[in-house]
């Protein structure tokens, strides 16, 4: 039960990023936080977050990672046809207030949906964003233009200051009042930021990747132990006081035949 | 006003507080899974299918929702019998549920290296039935001497072995050489050989092309083959699997001569479900005027 | 702007003016309703199969309706081949799409017999499938030889010669023999072999205790069925059947390999299904760009 | 899927006709001249219209015809539970205006159901009964009561005048006029009211029975030739010009085997 979408335009957002603008068949109805899985015929199905939803068109961002990404990078031009399923899963709690979003290189897709909702609901938004370097530049713009505020940090110091989203965060959170923070990015860094957060009271939520199959919870492909949290359908998004309950959480990671490895940096 | 019921049943010497076991698969190799489905009031828990060595399954797309059920392709991916062994070790420390492993193996040989590794199982189950994996599973069906030998051979271990049926080929023949070689119990069923194609794709969804079709499109399948291996077998206890959404469908599988049911794609709506059917079930048997859902078994037979 | 297509079709000699026909069994033994089905836009007509002397079928109730699909036990009622042969002669006096006959035997000179009496069809189906009659129908399935055999005989009337077969059993054997006696082309997939019980009366529901599944249910079924009878033969002509409801599940069906398609459950929505079936099918071969639907057939292969 | 009910009263209304109310578990909704199917498990299964539908209580009225039938004469009593698959079928048009309602004994079933409507609608109602003898007068009292007027005959003359209910529908229709004639009972019957409404140019319908077997329109088994009329989805309630192009209608009649046989009288 795929929804058929032409692809209306994919644009290169950074070295290995590449922006798909899909146009569905129909509505797709996410809520921030929520991923599809895109299927590639004859080629394969990834899970992808949806970055943004206005009436039918979609806003994918997709890092090159390996077999599918890479064969979209370098086949998957304007007027494609790609196959979605979904929206799947459960996305971020829509609070009111001020909202800190902190994203990590792509991992800002899915703050972004979150920002338009969070404006829609009157909250005030401000942006950490962590990024390699200056030649990311277009990916953060979309979270940031939403954004009340934003702050960007590179590797390199390229762009912003110089340093990670981690470092940004915290020194907007040792400063200011926040309702809520929202990450998502590497595990390491959303560990990081959770506890930063938790330690100030603060409620955070964070968008976790695993290695989704199924993507409806049937499988337990994409399991985090020991609290058995299927990402695909108990999450991605899942609120900080879990994920320290979660072992796993930025150490393990089950690859495609269940073996428990450990997460790759 | 629900009377007080007795949903307990005895499965070839396991002790289920409820007749609905998790079926193999849906908890894939977790233990926090099969917490959950435990706390969620499962009475036993089935493993995913071990082989001997790891395996990776089939490339996405491996599912394929329908309305009316779900086709899947996942190709048995688990970490090996190794991993899986130890995981049950873990998971005996504590699950209080019955752990039912499942095995699958090209030969009596392959069976009982595998099985070796799972004995801190409660019970083996060999699955003679997946259709979307070359050489494991299904084929088993054309070959029901080769069946009765791998039953001889994880008999050996001393647990009670189950065999998991397919609809397809002649389930009664290959239920009657497994009983023969000594099978404690039967499963019945596995998901039914099916594919999709995407009209505007043109091409098979699947990663493996090839899926094994669950939910409530084979349930009047399955109640057709629990009934007559029921009829056939009075005395052995059969799980019977396909297409239990609520206790509506438990019941019947139960009625049809299955002593308990077991439980895949209907979790993919959450684990609350379990609890549902449970006390659906008891509901029913209260309903009905009965002390036991033991009554029940069978009963559409009488 | 729909273009103009072509959805004319070849089988096995039988020149349709769609791909879409009426599969065995709905029409019963009406002229009229083959005349309104005609007008509706089938493309051929398969009559109910029938038996050399006439049989009344199973008791009431004789189907149960299911969310998906429909579970049918009409025990292949039929006023017999004597008075069926007149109903053709009859029809073919004002029918203008061909007619296919549907015969059960269970020996070469039975169906010789039936078929001495149906030879005014355009076409014989020997239906090797019916899962709710014994002795008849599917229980051929475990008899490659006796279907090869029976489809000698059919041969002898120069009419182009259909096997139906069943999604259970080694269809592919059957087919093999089928095909390697002259058989001019498969039918797939009969009804799957399935039953209901009623919780509260707790007992089977059909006057016939076992009924064939058909409708949206076994359409993932009927594709693998068709997909691997074009791989396997890969120019025999085959009508793909189960589960089309849309032109949905029928391009499916024509991708997967079928040249035509058979309708049975989806007409107890009307008539009008045929049509927009049609119109749905010449639709989708104009927005993929094509002249003929001829180029979709089997094109999930490639 | 049937709907479960209790047999909350059986009453004889006649020698051989038994009045059944059910309680279901659910509504039925039928509209008058639909049908049910009701199971009598381990026994069998047989079309019945629906008399009267309120709440979840519906009405049958139950000639002894075979072996279902028998069955439940001589066994289903207050406390039964019978089982019940519909509405089935199309029903009657629901006219304005003045309607002559014309049931012979058992047939005036669908009528109780359609007279009740008919007065909801605004109708005026004038009812034509016909029954064997006076032992039937209480399958008349429904009908009777409903409508606004009721004319009974029976064979021997015990109740009411002396004839049958053509006899009466012919000297209603004659006297005055009917803006809609509705008539169920007999084949022979119906087909003698048929002509005199149209003859009349009054608008008819006629409500059938046929061997019922699917009840939902796949089997073919209740069909009218030649028209490929299937009583149990196309009717039971048919127009009188569709009756009269039908070819079987009062003639013809297809046995369990589907062979056509002469119309039992
Ligand atoms: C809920 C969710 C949302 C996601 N959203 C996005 C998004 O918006 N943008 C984006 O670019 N990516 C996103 N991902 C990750 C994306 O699904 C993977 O990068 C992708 O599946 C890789 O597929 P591939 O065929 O290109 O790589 P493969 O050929 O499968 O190789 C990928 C390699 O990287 C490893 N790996 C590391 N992380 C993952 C992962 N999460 N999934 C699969 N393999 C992984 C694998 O073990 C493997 O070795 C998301 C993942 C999830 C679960
Ligand atoms: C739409 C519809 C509405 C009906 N409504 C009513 C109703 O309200 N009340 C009522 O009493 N009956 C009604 N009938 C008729 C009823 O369904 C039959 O009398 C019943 O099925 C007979 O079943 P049995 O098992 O008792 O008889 P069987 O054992 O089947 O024997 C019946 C014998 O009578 C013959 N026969 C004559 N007419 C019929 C018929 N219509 N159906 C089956 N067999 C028939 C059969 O050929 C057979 O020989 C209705 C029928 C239809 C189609
Ligand atoms: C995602 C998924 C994975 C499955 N994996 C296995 C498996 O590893 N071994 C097995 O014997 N059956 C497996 N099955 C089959 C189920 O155990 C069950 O027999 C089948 O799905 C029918 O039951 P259901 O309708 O309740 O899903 C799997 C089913 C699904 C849906
Ligand atoms: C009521 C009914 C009667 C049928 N009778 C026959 C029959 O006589 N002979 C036959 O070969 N198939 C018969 N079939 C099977 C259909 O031809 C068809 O193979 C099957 O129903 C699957 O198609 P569907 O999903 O479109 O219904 C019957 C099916 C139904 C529902
Ligand atoms: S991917 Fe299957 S359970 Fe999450
Ligand atoms: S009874 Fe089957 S079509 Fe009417």
């Amino acid at each position: 039960m795929y929804v058929g979408s032409e692809v209306l335009r994919a644009e290169p957002v950074g070295p290995d990023v590449v922006r798909y603008v899909l146009k569905l068949e129909r509505r797709l109805g996410s809520s921030p936080g929520q991923f599809v899985m895109v299927w590639v015929p004859r080629v394969g199905e990834v899970a992808l977050s949806v970055a943004r939803e206005e009436g039918r068109e979609i806003h994918l961002l997709v890092a090159r990672k390996g077999r599918v990404t890479g064969f979209m990078h370098d086949n998957v031009r304007e007027g494609w046809r790609l196959y979605v399923r979904g929206p799947l899963g459960r996305g971020f709690a829509v609070a009111k207030g001020t909202a800190l979003l902190v994203g990590g290189g792509v991992g800002v897709a899915p703050l972004i949906h979150l920002c338009a909702a969070l404006k829609g609901a009157g909250a005030r938004v401000v942006a950490a964003i962590g990024l390699r370097s200056a030649d990311y530049r277009a990916l953060a713009e979309d979270l940031a233009s939403c954004a009340d505020e934003a702050h960007v940090a590179t590797e390199d110091g390229s762009l912003g200051i110089r340093g990670t989203a981690v470092d940004v965060a915290e020194a907007l959170l040792s400063e200011r009042h926040f309702d809520f923070v929202y990450v998502c990015g590497k595990e390491a860094m959303m560990r990081q930021v959770i506890e930063l957060a938790m330690a100030r009271g603060v409620r955070v939520e964070a968008s976790l990747e695993r290695l989704v199959k199924c993507g409806i919870g049937v499988c337990g492909a994409c399991v985090l132990e020991p609290l058995g949290l299927r990402v695909c359908a108990d999450g991605p998004a899942f609120d900080g006081d879990t994920l320290t309950r979660a072992g796993d959480f930025g150490r393990w990671w089950h690859d495609a035949a269940g073996r428990r490895v450990p997460l790759q940096p | 006003m629900v009377r007080l019921v007795d949903l307990r049943v005895e499965l070839a010497g396991l002790e289920l507080r409820n007749p609905v076991v998790v079926a193999s698969g849906p908890l894939g190799v977790s233990l926090g899974l099969m917490k959950r489905a435990e706390e969620a009031g499962a009475a036993a828990i089935t493993l995913k299918t071990a082989t001997l060595r790891p395996r990776e399954g089939h490339p996405n797309p491996v599912v394929y929702e329908l309305p009316y059920g779900l086709l899947n392709s996942m190709g048995l991916p688990n970490p090996g019998a190794e991993e899986m062994g130890r995981l049950i070790s873990e998971a005996k420390a504590v699950m209080r549920v019955p752990l039912i492993a499942s095995v699958a193996a090209q030969s009596p040989r392959e069976a009982e290296e595998v099985a070796e590794r799972l004995r801190g199982a409660d019970a083996l189950e060999l699955n003679a039935s997946c259709p979307h994996v070359r050489g494991l599973g299904a084929e088993l069906m054309d070959d029901p001497q080769l069946v009765a030998d791998i039953v001889s051979a994880l008999r050996s271990f001393g647990r009670p072995v189950f065999v998991k049926l397919s609809a397809h080929g002649d389930w009664i023949g290959v239920a009657s050489r497994a009983l023969g070689a000594g099978a404690s119990g039967l499963v019945a069923i596995n998901t039914l050989k099916a594919m999709a194609i995407d009209v505007r794709a043109k091409c098979p969804v699947l990663g493996g092309v090839y899926g094994g079709l669950s939910g409530p499109a084979i349930h009047p399948v399955a109640v057709r083959v629990v009934y007559e291996l029921h009829r056939e077998f009075p005395d052995v206890p059969i799980i019977g699997v396909g297409g239990v959404e609520t206790w509506v469908e438990a019941a019947e599988l139960i009625l049809a001569g299955a002593t308990a049911v077991g439980v895949a794609t209907a979790l993919r709506r959450g684990f609350h479900v379990i609890g549902e059917i449970v006390e659906g079930l008891r509901a029913y048997v209260a309903g009905e005027g009965l002390a036991s859902i033991r009554e029940l078994v069978g009963a559409a037979h009488r």
